[in-house]
């Protein structure tokens, strides 16, 4: 059964799956470490996929398209902020509400706009494509290196890069500059900032816009690369996936990271444990496979990991009072 | 709380009152921008949902299944514990019904049939949380994490289960084959032939009583202090003696018992069978009614109206007007939510500065 | 006077690219050759769906088409309430005589294309990409192996699913991520029957120079140059006969399967593929479609078999 | 000269609390200047208004004689203002020079600055003797040293003119000598430090001039040269107090507790608690003194049923206790509550009390299973009857059963508390820290109660940091230093010098 198992494609997949999760987990990282849940990754990301995808569309220019989509993203991460941050309003609600408002909104705009059932039109040459290492072809031919260099390192778009590149900018921002100091210090005692001269609500808003930002790339990242249109609802449950990867990492950017990549890798598996057929077990239904990355992640977190404690003071408005 | 400078009544009616009509003047923009007359189509709404006592039945049915998911969020929630999972247990007390109904209702008469049924749907829907309440309560593996990742394994076990066993021999449908009407639970219209034909049933009154009992439950009883004590502060809890533990695995159980019952509803009262994906966001907005109803009973079943009358008018209005799909409902679902749930202080500031100018009454109650 | 028509598309709506889609072209054909409208709707759930057709029954409709077998109960009850109105149902089994059930027998479509497919791989390895695990889709990927396996028995056929949501049918991106999946691991030619995350599926193909197969409708004209052909299912088809047969009177109920014979299934060959088919492999596909029109080949039917031969 | 800071007419109010009515008075520079009040007289509102934490209703701020808006915390800061709250304002799972740097960080890279700030607190500690590691996390450090890393923070920042409120509440004997010594230091250097305690010796010992208030009004403003305790006592309360309670002869009865070879490690296999034994009788009041953090909160904390000891016996009225073999203590404390064990927690905000609560709803936390029902529910007329007498009989204010306890002050939250625990008529009272941040009219009533029921025959233990207190009220004293009971000592044996050195763990008895 194990020459069923192409290790070399699961690793290229998993690479290939993650990004979606990494950038909305990262993004939700900002957030919460500044003491907002962020239960609207899903609509973030919605939304950027969708206005990245029509804005592609409509300029043939996916960069432009990425760009707008930030600026949607951040426009709903501000929404999100002020009623949060400066409506103090409950942020679980924010956040499901967001989320399904957009969902409704994006089928209504797409509908609108392209008449193709909440379906932007193919993007064709408008897509992100991936990028082909200088020297890919000389290497191309030699065993695993070729593979290494042309399907492991190159070989993936523009957004798979930053994604990675992220984990260790988002880790020194954390904690090694002053911002994340001030981020950390709000999500844990924001009184505790608040004395120490730090505008709590400044903070916060800043950590939403970061949170914005990187959000919007896993929308870009499903439209313009994985699909190459938009479809309604084509987040499909990532953003509350993202969102279990960040409590999984216990709020840490190495860990969280480290967590997105194991749901790429269970889901890279689970395609290949398709049709395999298991000794003694013979073949498993399709249908049970699906299962398998979330049974791993139960396990997982019930066997391995130690608690997971979240930023205190996250989901409490900031008010003045005892 | 900001607004501690309202008068009770303003703070209760009035502020939800102007929420309510800001949603809905974002969604009259929307509708407006879609070609259509928005207060054409609030009207067309209204009467659908309401005014018209079919679509009033309709509401209700809906609401019906609603009050049980938004109950099983707002259990756990007492308990400081967010329950995701509704969806999943309730998809599974369906299965806990169907189990039930296909073996024995050849052989029982409805009075043993039904309770029996709803029994089975509790305990399906209690054993499909035990785990993550469990897993919380002992690993401290967090339930928001656990509970997605059960809805994602019900999903998949259901598919499986349907498939492989409960769809006749030879259909096409992904459904089981229709329970016996020994199983069918007595429809409201037996008792008031206005509501005329909705599936509006008796699990309606059994939904109020749900709310009525989680009321007492939650603030009458001891049992309902120290869950709400645990809710609110663990470390105290522990000085007042409450077992955690127990606290939290048995708040997960009552959680998904009440998530199973709302497969009632839907399957002994409206469709006969078990189909793939029957739930349909139900769990999820239970959430969302949890959240908009603060869990409060009387707020659980005021949301619970609110979404079945979105739902049932919205259908109604999108099939009048041709311009307006059915998802501009779910987007204006998301205003109200959004509106009504976490910016009630938005008019606060305003009001309170209106009411300054003639009284100087103040209440500082406690929320509890 | 004009009769009065509706259809009734289910959740996944009526812009599917796929069998509701296909019943809205319908539909629209009707429409553009007669100038009678229509009403459309679509449900989210089983309740609604009894509660459209009472309404559409009640405004005295003439004919109700409802798509998908999910409405089948619900065709049932109030076909019995209704006996006036005329229902056609596309997909699934309702008794009545008011009601005209129309079946497909997918499995000849999908073994025409699988013939296809067996004849254009280079490396034996064909790929299939359904939307959840469900018989209707047991059946495409049952006819599609036996059509495969007509030609070559070595052929082998990896197969996917997309999930067990009913966001599997919306999961471009995860169709894409399976597509490309199947094509590391030797994969290529691919048949997609997943809706929407089949369109990812198609995508993908064409983004690796790969073969892929539509479904439901001619999808030929997605991307031409990579798409090797579709498996056509004439719910159009079903549709405009229907409107047809209310608006000459000679609407009759019953139960009708459509397979190749009654011309309710179908691979597609046109402009868009025709650089990709062939002589072989048309010739060996139309041979394969005249030996089952004659009898000599029996598709078998996985959903009444409840298991696939191959 | 200007005055360094001018309150002038400052009003303000929370509802329908006038926390702050019309208050104004002046800080003369290079002055320590006393502010001093029951619980919920205004203090710390008053000192929040002038940090720019809240917003004064009416009446300005005058600093260096220039009236100036404080909108926030920032523009305190600017002023050189600052603050060492009530409850410390750190970041607990940050460590010392991360607390420090917050706020004032430098550049938007904190490593170049990280080092320098390091060396340099390191330098302070040095020279104000505050002996304090820059890289230690908050929420490793005890409470006293938590003080210091406040003190650190605004020499750091070199505020001039300095608010503490209440440093002292949670410190020893020595901890507050030596902060005093710092803070005559900062005098020295000519800052301006308002300093807010209900320890009317210390007010005494190191202010030159106090302030009085009362229910938000200041009562009197006095030369601290010119004043003794007697009259700021009862300028602060509105009649003179009883510094000597009345307290019967000792005679106690039957063994209640007793404690046999109790040892406790914590997960890294440390000892806390080593050989702990004692035993305490009927209708006497046992106190365990010591510098905080020696093992006495988690002693307390077996006995109550809130954690479980490595080892040992405990003995309740001649049946032994669940002490160590049992899984975890989850629960455990509603058995011994059941039993007779009434426990006043150190920490009453953390374990004391639910914040969100109504004062009602926490007067019977703990014995939510003993309250009365009706139909098995919640009789809350009864509860409420009950509630309202308590909050009347120890003179809680506002004594409003419906109010949010959180909004109660420090002191009238402790008196719920206490209220509650003594209204179960247990056989054994814990208490721990009881009057920690509570006024001394409050401590007189505190105290007063527990010396009734000691009179009435109930076995009580005593944990406190506060030895003033423990000469007050108890009969035998015993001294814990290191987990260890250093040395045991009659009332009348009681030798402060003594106590302190077998606090240092230097003698053995
Ligand atoms: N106060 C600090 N001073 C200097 N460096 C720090 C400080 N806090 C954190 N760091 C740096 O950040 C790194 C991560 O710190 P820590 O181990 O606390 O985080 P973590 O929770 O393990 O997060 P992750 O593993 O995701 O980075 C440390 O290796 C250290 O270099
Ligand atoms: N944010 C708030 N909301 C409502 N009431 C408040 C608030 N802050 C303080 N109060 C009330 O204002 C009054 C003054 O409180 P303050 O904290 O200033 O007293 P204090 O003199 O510092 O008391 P203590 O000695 O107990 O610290 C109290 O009655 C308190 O309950
Ligand atoms: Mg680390
Ligand atoms: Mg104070």
């Amino acid at each position: 059964m194990f020459e069923d198992f192409h290790l070399a494609s699961i690793l290229v997949a998993t690479i290939r799956n993650a990004p979606v999760l990494m950038f909305a987990a990262l993004a939700g990282l900002f957030a919460e470490r500044s003491g907002i849940v962020d239960l609207a990754l899903e609509g973030k990301m919605l939304a950027a996929a969708f206005v990245s995808a029509a804005v592609a569309y409509a300029t043939q220019n996916p960069w432009l398209g990425v760009l707008a989509g930030v600026g949607i993203s951040v426009a709903v991460a501000m929404l999100q902020g002020f009623v949060s941050i400066t409506q103090k309003g409950n942020q679980l609600v924010a956040g499901i509400a967001l989320n399904i408002a957009i969902s409704g909104l994006t089928f209504v705009l797409a509908q609108f706009f392209f008449a193709q059932g909440g379906r932007t039109p193919d993007l064709g040459q408008a897509r992100l494509f991936d990028i082909v290492l200088p020297g890919s072809a000389l290497v191309a031919d030699i065993p695993f290196l070729g593979w290494f260099y042309t399907q492991f390192l190159g070989g993936h778009s523009a957004l798979v890069y930053l994604a990675f590149a992220l984990i260790p900018v988002v880790h020194w921002i954390i904690y090694h500059s002053s911002f994340g100091l001030r981020l950390r210090a709000v999500g844990e005692n924001p009184h505790a900032a608040d004395a120490a001269g730090v505008s709590v609500e400044a903070t916060r808003f800043m950590a939403m816009l970061c949170a914005g930002v990187l959000c919007s790339f896993s929308g870009a990242y499903l439209s313009l690369v994985q699909s190459g249109f938009f479809l309604r609802d084509m987040s499909a449950g990532n953003g509350y996936l993202a969102l279990t990867a960040l409590v999984f990492g216990n709020w840490r950017p190495l860990h969280t990271a480290l967590g997105c990549l194991m749901f790429g890798f269970f889901a890279a598996l689970q395609v290949q444990i398709e049709g395999v057929t298991f000794p003694g077990v013979g073949k498993i239904p399709g249908s049970l496979i699906q299962m398998i990355p979330y049974v791993i992640t139960v396990i997982v977190l019930a066997g391995l990991m130690a608690k997971s404690v979240a930023p205190k003071a996250i989901g409490l408005p900031f008010v003045k009072s005892r | 709380m900001n607004n501690s400078d309202l008068p009770r009544w303003a703070t209760a009616l009035l502020l939800p009152l102007l929420n309510l009509l800001s949603a809905l003047l974002v969604a009259a923009l929307v509708i407006y921008l879609l070609g259509e007359n928005p207060l054409e189509s609030l009207s067309i709404l209204i009467n659908a949902a309401v005014l018209n006592p079919e679509g009033l039945g309709y509401t209700l049915f809906y609401a019906s299944t609603f009050i049980f998911t938004g109950l099983s969020v707002s259990v756990a929630m007492q308990a400081g514990l967010f329950n995701i999972g509704s969806e999943g247990q309730m998809y599974l007390g369906g299965l806990g019904i169907t189990l039930v109904v296909l073996a024995l209702d050849a052989s029982l008469p409805s009075w043993i049939l039904i309770p029996l049924a709803l029994v089975a749907s509790a305990v399906f829907g209690a054993a499909w949380a035990y785990l993550p309440g469990y897993l919380q309560a002992k690993r401290g593996s967090h339930v928001v994490v656990t509970t997605i990742m059960f809805n994602f394994i019900a999903a998949s076990l259901m598919n499986f289960i349907i498939v492989a066993y409960l769809i006749p021999a030879g259909q096409q449908n992904t459904a089981s084959r229709i329970f016996a009407d020994s199983s069918w639970l007595p429809k409201l219209n037996a008792v008031f032939p206005i509501l005329g034909e909705t599936p509006l049933n008796i699990s309606f009154v059994l939904a109020l009583l749900a709310l009525v009992i989680y009321g007492i439950a939650v603030w009458r009883s001891a049992w309902g202090y120290q869950l709400r004590a645990t809710g609110l502060n663990q470390h105290a809890a522990h000085y007042a003696g409450i077992s955690i533990t127990k606290t939290i695995v048995v708040a997960m159980l009552i959680s998904g018992a009440l998530a199973g019952l709302g497969a009632v509803n839907s399957l002994m009262g409206s469709t006969h069978y078990l189909n793939l994906n029957f739930p349909a966001g139900a769990g999820f907005i239970g959430i969302a009614i949890a959240l908009m109803g603060r869990q409060h009973p009387i707020g659980i079943l005021l949301s619970s109206i609110l979404f079945g009358a979105l739902i049932q008018g919205g259908f109604d209005l999108s099939l009048e007007k041709p311009n307006i799909p059915p998802e501009t409902f779910i987007f204006i679902q998301g205003l109200i939510i959004l509106f009504c749930g976490s910016m009630e202080n938005l008019y606060a500031p305003a009001l309170s500065a209106c009411f300054k100018a003639k009284s100087t009454f103040t209440t500082r109650k406690s929320d509890v | 006077a004009d009769p009065k028509l509706a259809v009734i598309y289910d959740a996944g709506g009526k812009f599917d690219k796929s069998f509701n889609q296909s019943a809205s072209e319908g539909a629209e054909r009707f429409k553009k050759e007669t100038k009678i409208g229509y009403m459309e709707v679509q449900v989210a759930s089983d309740t609604q769906t009894e509660q459209v057709l009472r309404n559409l029954a009640r405004k005295n409709v003439d004919l109700i088409a409802a798509i998908g077998f999910a409405q089948s109960q619900a065709v049932q009850n109030i076909a019995k309430e209704f006996p006036k109105t005329k229902f056609v149902l596309i997909d699934g089994v309702a008794s009545g005589d008011n009601v005209s059930s129309v079946l497909f027998k997918e499995q000849e479509g999908s073994y025409l294309v699988g013939v296809a497919a067996a004849m254009a791989t280079k490396t034996k390895k064909l790929g299939f990409i359904g939307g959840m695990d469900i018989p209707l889709i047991r059946a495409f990927v049952c006819g599609y192996a036996q059509g495969a396996k007509s030609v070559d028995p070595k052929i082998e056929i990896t197969q996917n699913i997309v999930g067990s949501t009913s966001s599997s049918w919306n999961d471009p991106a995860k169709g894409a991520e399976l597509a490309r999946a199947q094509f590391e691991r030797g994969v290529d030619v691919l048949f997609a029957a997943a809706g929407g995350s089949g369109m990812g599926s198609l995508q993908m193909a064409k983004e690796k120079g790969k073969l892929a197969i539509g479904v439901d409708s001619n999808q030929n004209a997605l991307h031409p140059g990579t798409m090797l052909t579709s498996m056509v299912k004439r719910v159009d088809q079903a549709i405009y006969d229907s409107f047809m047969q209310v608006k000459n009177g000679t609407f009759k109920g019953g139960i009708s399967n459509k397979g190749l014979k009654e011309s309710g299934v179908d691979w597609a060959l046109d402009k868009d593929n025709r650089s990709l088919i062939t002589p072989e492999i048309e010739k060996r596909v139309n041979a394969a479609k005249q030996d089952i029109l004659s009898g000599k080949v029996k598709v078998i039917d996985s959903r009444e078999a409840n298991k696939c031969p191959v | 000269m200007h005055a360094a800071v001018e309150f002038q007419h400052i009003s303000k109010r929370f509802g329908a609390v006038q926390a702050n009515r019309d208050v104004s008075f002046a800080v003369a520079p290079g002055s320590i200047h006393g502010v001093i009040g029951e619980n919920g007289a205004g203090k710390s509102t008053l000192m929040s208004i002038l940090y720019g934490y809240y917003h004064a209703d009416e009446g300005q701020l005058l600093i260096h004689g220039q009236a100036q808006k404080i909108r926030n915390s920032q523009q305190a800061i600017q002023l050189g203002i600052g603050m060492v709250h009530q409850h410390f304002m750190l970041v607990e799972n940050m460590t010392v020079l991360d607390n420090v740097m917050l706020g004032s960080e430098g550049g938007f890279r904190l490593a170049p600055k990280r080092s320098l700030v390091e060396a340099k607190l390191r330098e302070i500690s040095q020279r104000y003797a505050l002996d304090v590691d820059p890289l230690a996390r908050i929420e490793d450090l005890s409470v006293g040293v938590q003080q210091r890393v406040e003190i650190l923070k605004q020499i750091y920042r070199s505020a001039n003119i300095l608010i503490l409120d209440e440093p002292t509440a949670v410190l020893t004997v020595q901890e507050t000598a030596s902060l005093f010594d710092v803070l005559r230091l900062f005098k020295a250097q000519g800052k301006t430090i308002l300093l807010i305690s209900h320890k009317l010796q210390e007010i005494l010992d190191i202010t030159d001039e106090v302030t009085v208030m009362r229910a938000g009004a200041v009562v009197g403003s006095l030369h601290t040269a010119n004043t003794s305790k007697e009259e700021l006592a009862t300028l602060m309360v509105g009649r003179p107090i009883e510094t000597h309670l009345p307290r019967a002869p000792y005679a106690p009865g039957a063994t209640v507790l007793e404690v046999r070879d109790l040892q406790l490690r914590n997960q890294q296999q440390l000892s806390l608690l080593k050989d702990i034994n004692f035993s305490i009788r009927a209708g006497e009041i046992v106190a365990i003194a010591g510098v905080s953090g020696n093992g006495q909160s988690e002693l307390l904390e077996i006995i109550s049923g809130m954690r479980l000891a490595s080892a040992g016996s405990m003995h309740f009225l001649g049946k032994e206790l669940p002490v160590a073999h049992r899984k975890d203590a989850d629960g455990l404390p509603a058995e011994f509550r059941a039993l007779g064990i009434a426990h006043v927690p150190e920490d009453r905000l953390r374990d004391g009390v639910i914040k969100n609560f109504s004062v009602m709803m926490n007067s019977f936390l703990g014995y939510q299973n003993q309250v009365k029902k009706r139909f098995g529910l919640l009789d809350f007329s009864s509860i409420l009857k009950n509630c309202r007498a308590l909050l009347t009989q120890f003179d809680v204010r506002p004594a409003d059963p419906d109010l949010r306890i959180g909004l109660l002050s420090g002191g009238n939250q402790q008196k719920v508390v206490i209220a509650r625990e003594i209204a179960a008529q247990p056989k054994l009272m814990l208490v721990g820290q009881p009057t920690r941040g509570v006024d001394i009219g409050t401590i007189e009533t505190i105290h007063a109660q527990l010396l009734a029921m000691r009179d009435a025959g109930v076995a009580i233990l005593l944990v406190s940091v506060e030895l003033e207190e423990v000469r007050a009220l108890a009969d035998r004293i015993l001294v814990i230093s290191g987990g260890c009971i250093t040395g045991e000592l009659k009332a009348e044996e009681f030798d402060a010098t003594r106590i302190g050195l077998l606090m240092g763990g230097l003698h053995k008895s």
